[in-house]
């Protein structure tokens, strides 16, 4: 039996990948995955979770975030596009108009 | 060590280590692909856990269309002049750190999580006697109907808000 | 089980939802804007409507399966995001058509936000509440980006995205935690579970408790997690930035409430300790960054990340009472900062953006109305009697005081002093410069409306806040 | 309470309050710069008018509120609207209604570009400077109090001389401080008072000493802002000297004295025994206000400026004056209040009016002007000799019973604060000559005073004359109420001696 | 009660009247308003002397003036035997100085406003001399200095005019601080400050003391001496006696009324009310007399080198002061209030008929022009003659008679009179030396003005010069009311008529020593006749030896022993920059200001820094957010 612990280091260990990307690349893109990487670590903690709870609950949110994270990838990639179009870029540290 | 653990140790290495391989490539094309790979092992990390509606939606959802969409949309970026510019940002050290921090912190409160309350009526059993996709169902049009409409209305969202923000107008 | 499938009580989310259904096709038939939005007023109605029912029929309690709630707290907190939306509709019409951008997706898209924010408002579910938050999120990420051919509109978007995104990826990983320590996501059944299993002082709780407020933190623009907010605030079209600067916050509030005292009830102490020195940061942070602002919206963006920091004040107070006086604060927060942003929209016309600072020169002399109005809402974003903002203030910090946090109260008066002096220099170029441009104001009827009613409330309410004071108590008792 | 609740059967307070206010609405709907200035002058006088009642029927033997009313408002957090007036209050009404009446007037020719606006914020201001005065409760009181701030904002920064903008903003920002730190005070009093705003109810509570201490220390903040008290006076000379006419002398007038008045209100006979231990520290500021204030006229280049500073020092004897905490110090500080509200209300306007005509506030650009506007050198040596505190005018009663008071309550303070009467005698004799004596240029015309003028300064000589001969009409309103608050700053408990004594044992035992 | 309170109500009413309507309506008739109302004082003064004569004394509190809790203080008239010889004084001399002026200030442009201020000095003095009360006392006390404020700058485009009448006002404040001061502390001892109550109650008090600093004074001595200030500053004593010099930039008439004849003679009057007080107080006493004293040769000591024709007559008067002073001091209170009554003549004479000359010469004070002007001006010259032999002490003028007094009672008072008594006679040489010199530098020699002057000389109209006959009339006879007992029993009737209030004098001497005494000031006055006609008249190059041979002390006298430059070296320079460099410039304007404005400076470079925060880069933003969580839970769950 895989003690539900290493499940949620796993998750852990991921989802700190995860924080790390955001934080520290420039492409959007990459940091948009890193996002997807978090999301997924969350998502194996809750199945484990699920799983080990003996509850459909965690199983059913993995499913909706699923489905939340497929509407955020829509609508991410489409504000990423449209600002692509008026600036070709999609550095984060380049789309820095606005500070202060 | 038991055969599931060393099959476990595999998964957790092999995602580890993607998950590196995602926010560390400098061409966004190689990480979509990684991480499609990545997915691939959670998938099967689900089906570990007895969730097999999760593994299927894993691999048609995500791999299937959500990295096709990004890929999509890299190649419509044609971002390929960029890949020679820096990869991180200046404040990576200070990333660094907080992965490090995150680590240390989440290693320390969650090293020995149990599961505190008595098992539900979900047993692996019970599952098995329905079969998978049959409970994630029931409870999914049953209790959860709320969520499952909300969820509706956010991919609608979602629709209209691509539509919104990068149809061509008539001017 | 269909006797727990109790519809009635989700009407009011449901004629929304359908209203924005019932938008986008609508958009499709005619081309007048206005029909749009005006239909969109007459669905925000009825779904008014429906819910004053409701509630005056006495209805109240749980629905489809403990997922949702109809009480007294979320009616209030409806109420904000009816109001919130229906002057934001008011003052867009005009708007929208100015900058180009005027489209049947996006009164839909206000329509499901603020489904979303509803959602939010009532969910006693960690699931419900993720997804009405999500449903939220994804539609203001569309509306700030609305102008697409604007980089500032399109920049704000994606800082809003990625963030937003960020910080709902904290939510889930905190969601995972309570559910995987208590099994549930059922907020009542959370807190028994955590008090039965002995959990209150577990550090996993403590762990998920910050993940929680990190989410919530960053929907109301608490620092250190507010640095998205002046960037979006300032790129997003005026009126989404309106309806930005109220709406999410006053869910964020309303779910932080929900959550924090229903949830996390055991834990008083804790996110008392942990809120009040992000509170005093937040107020800090916002009242002293405003002072050098330039751009108006801008500076509105801080000034409303300083109210959050005192709005927050009456949810560490961690009594019923203390968050009596945040959702009255929230309440009349709306109101102040409708109509502020309504003087804002007022100045933008083609070509003239209005936004900075020194476009309010003078504006007294070409407007008195204009900025007697302005000076109005800017009074009592001060907290100056005998405006509403007063009331708010009062209330927060009566509460504050009462349950013993004398210190904060007094940092908090303290920077409402600093803050006064950037809503003094909006005052002094509208009163004591000359005017250096002409300014005409792109004034609508629905936009004259809206400034009317929100700067005749903010008196009313600065003169006699006990309607609006009963109604608060009642709502949450 | 007794049935002297009200006296008259109808809310006469509320309607001299409110009047201004109707006023104001009414100037909202008003077109043409004449009508405006007839309208909000019938305005101010017919307030005025209005409260001549309240005079007559006044009852002097009684310490009671009087014409009391009382409404429920906000029953939520026990606040109700509630006002009345005691012997204390009832003269800043007149000195209001009157010098409102007087800030309209003199604005007839000066306020040339937004004159909508100036009338209804000085209407407004009106209303607020009532309200300070009649409010029973704090809450009110509050509201008021801060509500004052706007329309004196504005005035200061619309209306104002060249560093306008620097002044109202150092203005706002420097009350509004003292005040908010006040609000604290009202709230923590709110409980520890039965969940009540009610002044008087309040006043009849005994707070523990700390708690009266923290509390005093709130409310100081607020008056001492207010007052201005050594050394929160800084606002003071910028704002009232970039102010508009009008402005300054209702700054002069009747806001600074709302400061003083916190005190006798609230002050002294909720917290007798903290109000007890900062005597000592109160009195130093006072005295160190007079000597100040007095010695900084003396640098000074600008007329209103060092009027301004003049009254910082006679504002240090109205703070001694109350805070000598017997009869006559009390009594001298009101109507010292009252006198200096009369005398720099008078000389704000005589500056206004004669800035008129010359445009400059620079001493340097006078001399002379007693040859060619002969009646308002007259005026004005009326009033300068007025401040001195010549005997015959109503300075001198002021500041006599002042001296009385700080003298048999501390000898040290009381020659100490009569040093402030050489001093201004100085400042305001070497001013007066600056201005009207000296130079003899006969080719300079500049007008004497209209007949507007005239009636504007008419009422504040006879004041002036009329308190300095029988000051009894006026001190007579104040006799029972302010022997009413010796008695209640008498109940404080000794233990404050114990730090009287410490202190004054470092000055050598000898206060 | 209306006729008394008539006495001063006619001089303000006419001080109204004029202020009101002069400068358009009255102008050049002035006078027709102010001078019935002066006689009409006069007469009334006469009836309530007669009335007091007669036995009365009135006392008669007109209304409540002030009251606050015990303290209550009445305006009220007291016309006791004292108040009725100033009333006479008072009401007297001004009747003739305002006949006098009619023809002084003709054709001056503020002639209506002269006689508006004059009138409205009357009513002060009668107040002040009338009251029944220190506080009433008081107002009259501050109102004569007003008026002397207002008639000293009258020619207020003159800047030392301007400056001279600032200078008075404050220096008297000097004074009146401590006058002040002395009736609060009245109050609180006697918790009364009517003078019936207090002298009544006065004996109850001895031994009493006040801690002042740690020390304790005796209060009586403290309240004398406090009321004391107020009269060295009213009436020129050393060391406020520097304004009245200065004051002389007023017009004639006015340093006749008000610095010579009544106002500064206000703190004799003061002191001598306060008999009952200052007599059970050594201390004080003694103070008086030495202020007094010294202030006599001081003063006579500067008026030898003065060349201003109305500085000599100013130091003059300041010297007569200190021996009005000295003889209150030693106990001879009715002797000082005669002197005062004498002085008040004589003085008042020497003025007019100087401000004659001076008119004559159209406004040139400074005797070094003069000479010769007998010739010119024979009648002013005569009662100029007239009054010097009456200030100097010849015998059976008035002045002799209460010198006299002074200097035989001071002779009889112990050690310290003996002394004092020197000093007085050392005085009265001075006095004789510098009033002839002044005989003989203006009225004989030859002429030393311009041509121009010379042409225009004129002896004055009747309407100077018959005030001018009437005042040497008192000059001659005057004193006559106070012959000494040694000439005749029952002569000093001024002395018995004011033994009542002031007490009898006592003091014991043989008729031997009076005969010494009197004869050592007789052949003093005439010593300094004898030394000035050598000086002035023989020997015209000895003072310029002199004053070659003794030039510091020549430059001392000449610069009044350089006291004004003192109190502006040491007093007011220094108090000026301090109020301007340290309280002005460093403390309001760098340490509070700095502080005020320094606090939002400050946070607005808070604000300026704390922007550079906002990178506008996203991840910045998640690093802010990463670390915000990272150390709530670092603090809450790790520490």
């Amino acid at each position: 039996m895989v003690p539900l612990s290493w499940y949620i280091m796993l998750s852990a260990v991921v989802f700190s990948i995860g924080v790390l990307g955001f934080v520290t690349r420039r492409n959007l893109i990459i940091v948009f995955l890193s996002i997807e990487l978090m999301l997924n670590s969350v998502n194996i903690s809750l199945a484990a979770f699920s799983h080990y709870l003996q509850s459909m609950t965690g199983q059913i949110l993995v499913f909706l975030v699923i489905a939340v994270a497929a509407a955020e990838a829509a609508i991410g990639l489409a504000i990423l596009i449209a600002f692509y179009k008026n600036k070709p870029t999609i550095m984060a540290d380049e789309i820095s108009f606005m500070k202060g | 060590m038991t055969l599931p653990q060393i099959f476990f140790a595999y998964f957790a290495i092999t995602i580890t280590g993607l998950s590196l391989l995602v926010v560390t490539r400098r061409n966004p094309v190689h990480g979509v692909l990684w991480m499609l790979v990545l997915f691939i092992h959670v998938a099967v990390l689900y089906l570990f856990l007895n969730a097999d509606f999760l593994a299927a939606v894993q691999i048609i959802v995500y791999a299937g269309a959500v990295l096709v969409l990004f890929l999509i949309v890299i190649m419509l970026l044609d971002i390929r002049k960029e890949e020679s510019e820096r990869r991180f940002n200046w404040t990576w050290p200070a990333g660094l750190l907080a992965f490090a921090a995150f680590m240390v912190f989440f290693i320390a409160i969650l090293r020995d999580f149990q599961v505190f309350p008595g098992p539900g009526q979900y047993s692996i059993e019970f599952i098995k006697s329905q079969g998978n996709m049959m409970t994630v169902g029931k409870v999914l049009y049953g209790q959860y109907l709320l969520p499952f409409e909300i969820a509706s209305l956010i991919l609608l969202v979602a629709i209209i808000g691509a539509v919104v923000l990068v149809k061509k107008r008539a001017e | 089980m269909f006797n727990a499938l109790n519809i009635r009580l989700i009407a009011p989310e449901l004629m929304l939802a359908l209203t924005a259904l019932f938008l986008l096709l609508l958009d499709l038939m005619v081309r007048r804007k206005d029909i749009v939005a005006f239909a969109g007023i007459v669905g925000l109605i009825a779904s008014v409507f429906v819910n004053y029912r409701l509630s005056a029929m006495g209805m109240s309690g749980s629905t489809l399966q403990g997922m949702f709630i109809f009480d007294g707290y979320s009616n209030f907190f409806k109420m904000i995001f009816y109001i919130n939306l229906f002057f934001t509709i008011l003052i867009s019409l005009k708007y929208m058509v100015i900058e180009d951008a005027s489209l049947g997706e996006y009164y839909a898209l206000l329509f499901f936000a603020t489904t979303g924010m509803m959602l939010m408002a009532g969910a006693t579910d960690l699931i419900v509440l993720y997804l009405g938050l999500e449903l939220m999120a994804l539609s203001t990420y569309v509306l700030v980006g609305m102008l697409r051919r604007q980089v500032r509109s399109n920049e704000a978007a994606v800082k809003y995205f990625f963030l937003g995104a960020f910080s709902s990826a904290f939510l889930l990983y905190g969601i995972s935690l309570v559910y995987g320590l208590t099994g549930s996501t059922n907020l009542v059944e959370i807190a028994s579970k955590l008090h039965s299993l002995n959990l209150i002082n577990s550090p996993i709780t403590m762990l998920a408790l910050i993940f929680f407020i990190v989410a919530f933190g960053f929907k109301v623009a608490l620092a250190p997690f507010h640095m998205w907010a002046p960037d979006v605030y300032e790129g997003a079209p005026t009126s989404v930035t309106a309806f930005l600067s109220v709406g999410p916050k006053a869910a964020g509030f309303a779910v932080m409430g929900r959550v924090f005292f229903e949830a996390f009830g055991g834990l008083q102490v804790q996110w008392s300790s942990i809120l009040m020195p992000l509170s005093v940061l937040t107020i800090a942070v916002g009242s002293i960054i405003a002072l050098s602002q330039t751009n108006i919206k801008r500076m509105l963006a801080y000034s409303s990340i300083a109210h959050a920091g005192y709005a927050l004040i009456g949810i560490i107070v961690g009594t019923p009472e203390g968050l009596t006086s945040t959702m009255n604060y929230l309440m009349i927060y709306t109101f102040m900062n409708m109509g502020a942003f309504a003087v804002v929209i007022a100045l933008k016309r083609k070509g003239f953006s209005g936004e900075n600072l020194e476009d309010y020169a003078g504006l007294a002399k070409q407007h008195p109305a204009a900025a007697a109005l302005m000076l109005v809402f800017m009074f009592s974003l001060t907290g100056i009697p005998p405006t509403a903002g007063f009331i708010g203030k009062f209330y927060v910090f009566m509460e504050a005081i009462y349950a013993g946090y004398l210190y904060l109260v007094i940092i908090a008066v303290i920077f409402s002093a600093v803050s006064a002096f950037f809503y003094l220099r909006v005052v002094k170029f509208m009163y004591m410069n000359e005017p250096e441009t002409e300014v005409v104001l792109s004034m609508s009827k629905p936009l004259g409306i809206s400034l009317a009613v929100t700067a005749v409330l903010v008196l009313i309410i600065g003169v006699y806040p006990e309607p609006l004071l009963n109604f608060v108590r009642a709502s949450l008792w | 309470m007794e049935n002297t609740l009200n006296q008259l059967n109808y809310p006469i307070l509320s309607l001299i309050v409110f009047t201004p206010l109707l006023g104001a609405l009414l100037l909202i709907f008003l077109k043409g710069r004449g009508a405006i200035r007839w309208t909000s002058l019938l305005v101010t006088i017919g307030a005025l008018i209005l409260s001549f009642p309240i005079y007559s029927a006044f009852d002097k033997t009684t310490y009671h509120m009087q014409f009391q009313e009382r409404y429920e408002w906000i029953p939520s957090w026990g606040i109700n609207y509630f006002i009345g007036i005691d012997g204390i209050s009832i003269l800043f009404i007149f000195l209001t209604l009157l010098l409102s009446i007087l800030a309209v007037l003199v604005s007839w020719k000066s306020v040339e570009t937004k004159v909508k606006e100036f009338h209804v914020a000085i209407l407004v201001m009106e209303t607020a400077m009532l309200g300070v005065f009649v409010s029973l409760d704090f809450f009110l009181f509050y509201v008021f109090w801060e509500a004052m701030l706007v329309p004196m904002f504005i005035l200061i920064g619309v209306w104002g001389g060249s560093r306008r903008v620097y002044a109202a903003i150092k203005f706002f920002l420097y009350t509004f401080v003292g005040s908010v730190l006040m609000l604290v005070g009202i709230v923590v009093l709110y409980f520890s008072g039965n969940e009540t705003l009610d002044i008087i109810a309040l006043s009849n509570i005994q707070y523990p000493l700390k708690l009266q201490l923290w509390l005093f220390m709130a409310f100081f903040a607020a008056f001492a802002v207010k007052v201005p008290m050594f050394p929160f006076h800084t606002w003071l000379p910028d704002a009232h000297t970039e102010a508009p006419t009008a402005g300054s002398v209702i700054l002069a007038g009747v806001l600074i004295k709302m400061g003083a008045y916190g005190f006798l209100r609230f002050s002294i006979p909720m917290f007798p025994d903290a109000a007890g231990i900062f005597v000592f520290p109160i009195m130093v500021l006072s005295v160190i206000a007079i000597i100040y204030g007095a010695l900084i006229c003396f640098a000074q280049k600008d007329i209103k400026r060092l009027i301004a500073y003049s009254s910082v020092s006679h504002m240090g004897f109205v703070t001694l004056g109350i805070f000598a905490l017997n009869t006559q110090g009390v009594e001298g500080g009101i109507l010292q209040m009252l006198n200096h509200g009369i005398i720099t209300g008078a000389l704000f306007l005589m500056i206004g009016i004669i800035y008129e005509r010359t445009h400059s506030r620079m001493i340097s650009d006078y001399g002379g002007f007693a040859s060619f506007v002969p009646w308002f050198a007259g005026f004005f040596i009326i009033f300068t000799f007025a401040s001195i505190g010549l005997p015959g005018t109503n300075g001198f009663i002021g500041e006599f019973l002042i001296i009385l008071g700080a003298f048999s309550s501390s000898k040290v303070f009381g020659v100490l604060s009569a040093t402030g009467i050489i001093l201004g005698a100085g400042y305001m004799l070497w001013l007066y000559q600056k201005v009207f004596f000296e130079k003899n240029d006969t080719d300079r015309t500049v007008p004497d005073l209209n007949p507007r003028e005239f009636l504007l300064l008419l009422p504040l000589v006879i004041l002036v004359f009329w308190i300095g001969f029988y000051p009894e009409t006026f001190l007579s309103f104040m006799h029972v109420s302010v022997d009413h608050l010796i008695e209640k700053a008498g109940t404080g408990t000794n233990a404050e001696n114990m730090l009287t004594e410490y202190i004054s044992g470092m000055f050598g035992g000898s206060l | 009660m209306l006729k008394y309170t008539l006495i001063p109500l006619l001089p303000l009413i006419a001080f109204i009247i004029n202020i009101l309507f002069g400068r358009k309506y009255i102008r050049d008739k002035a006078h027709w308003v102010s001078v019935p109302a002066v006689l009409g004082s006069f007469v009334l003064a006469v009836s309530a002397f007669l009335d007091v004569k007669a036995g009365d004394v009135i006392n008669h509190n007109i209304y409540n003036w002030i009251v606050s809790g015990d303290f209550s203080v009445s305006i009220g008239f007291l016309i006791d035997p004292l108040s009725a010889v100033m009333l006479i004084v008072v009401t007297s001399i001004s009747s003739l100085i305002f006949i006098y002026s009619i023809g002084y200030m003709k054709g001056d442009g503020g002639y209506y406003r002269f006689f508006a201020y004059l009138s409205l000095f009357v009513f002060s003095m009668l107040v002040l001399v009338m009251a029944n009360n220190f506080l009433l006392l008081y107002f009259g006390w501050e109102a004569v200095g007003l008026c002397s404020y207002f008639l000293i700058g009258f020619w207020f485009h003159k800047r030392s005019a301007a400056d001279a009448g600032k200078k008075a006002f404050i220096v008297n404040r000097f004074g009146d601080f401590g006058f002040g001061l002395g009736i609060i502390l009245i109050f609180l001892t006697f918790g009364n400050l009517e003078y019936h109550q207090v002298f009544g109650e006065a004996g109850s008090i001895i031994g009493q003391s006040i801690n002042i600093f740690g020390y304790n004074v005796d209060t009586i001595t403290l309240i004398c001496l406090l009321l004391f200030s107020g009269a060295v500053g009213k009436s020129a004593q050393i060391p406020l006696h520097v304004w009245l010099p200065d004051a002389m930039e007023g017009p004639t008439p006015v340093s006749a009324l008000i610095h010579a004849a009544t106002m500064v003679t206000a703190g004799v009057f003061m002191v001598a009310r306060c008999n009952p007080l200052f007599s059970m107080s050594e201390v004080a006493m003694n103070t008086v007399a030495v202020v007094g004293g010294v202030t006599a040769i001081f003063a006579a000591t500067i008026a030898l080198v003065q060349n201003d024709i109305k500085r000599v007559i100013a130091y003059s008067t300041v010297s007569q002061l200190g021996y009005m002073f000295l003889a209150l001091g030693v106990g001879a209170f009715s002797a000082g209030i005669f002197h005062l009554y004498t002085h008040a003549y004589f003085k008042a004479l020497l003025f007019l008929a100087s401000g004659s000359v001076i008119h004559a010469l159209h406004d040139e004070q400074d005797m070094r022009n003069m000479g010769g002007l007998k010739k010119y001006m024979p009648t002013t010259y005569k009662v100029f003659i007239i009054a010097t032999l009456s200030i100097t002490g010849i015998p059976f003028l008035s002045g002799f008679f209460s010198k006299d007094e002074i200097l035989w009672r001071a002779f009889q008072h112990g050690d310290l009179g003996k002394f004092l008594w020197f000093l007085g006679t050392v005085a009265a040489l001075l006095t004789a030396f510098y009033s002839w010199r002044l005989i003989y530098m203006t009225f004989h020699g030859k002429f030393r003005g311009t041509p121009e002057q010379e042409k225009h000389l004129h002896e004055s109209p009747p309407v100077i010069t018959v005030p001018l006959w009437c005042l040497a009339f008192g000059a001659v006879f005057a004193g006559y009311v106070g012959i000494p007992p040694l000439f005749m029993e029952h002569g000093d009737v001024i002395g018995e008529f004011l033994a009542p209030v002031l007490g009898h004098a006592q003091g014991h001497g043989t008729h031997a020593e009076e005969y010494f005494v009197m004869g050592i000031s007789v052949f003093v006055a005439v010593a300094g006749l004898i030394i000035a006609y050598i000086m002035y008249m023989k020997k015209k190059d000895l003072p310029q030896k002199l004053a070659t041979a003794f030039q510091p002390v020549y430059k001392l006298l000449l610069n009044k022993y350089y006291i004004d430059e003192l109190y502006s070296k040491t007093i007011i320079n220094p108090a000026l920059k301090f109020s301007d460099k340290i309280v002005s410039g460093l403390f309001d304007g760098l340490i509070i200001e700095g502080i005020v404005n320094g606090v939002p400076t400050l946070i607005g470079s808070f604000s300026q820094r704390f922007r550079k925060i906002q990178t506008g880069v996203s991840s910045t933003y998640g690093l802010f957010m990463v670390f915000g969580a990272l150390i709530i839970i670092g603090m809450v769950i790790f520490w």
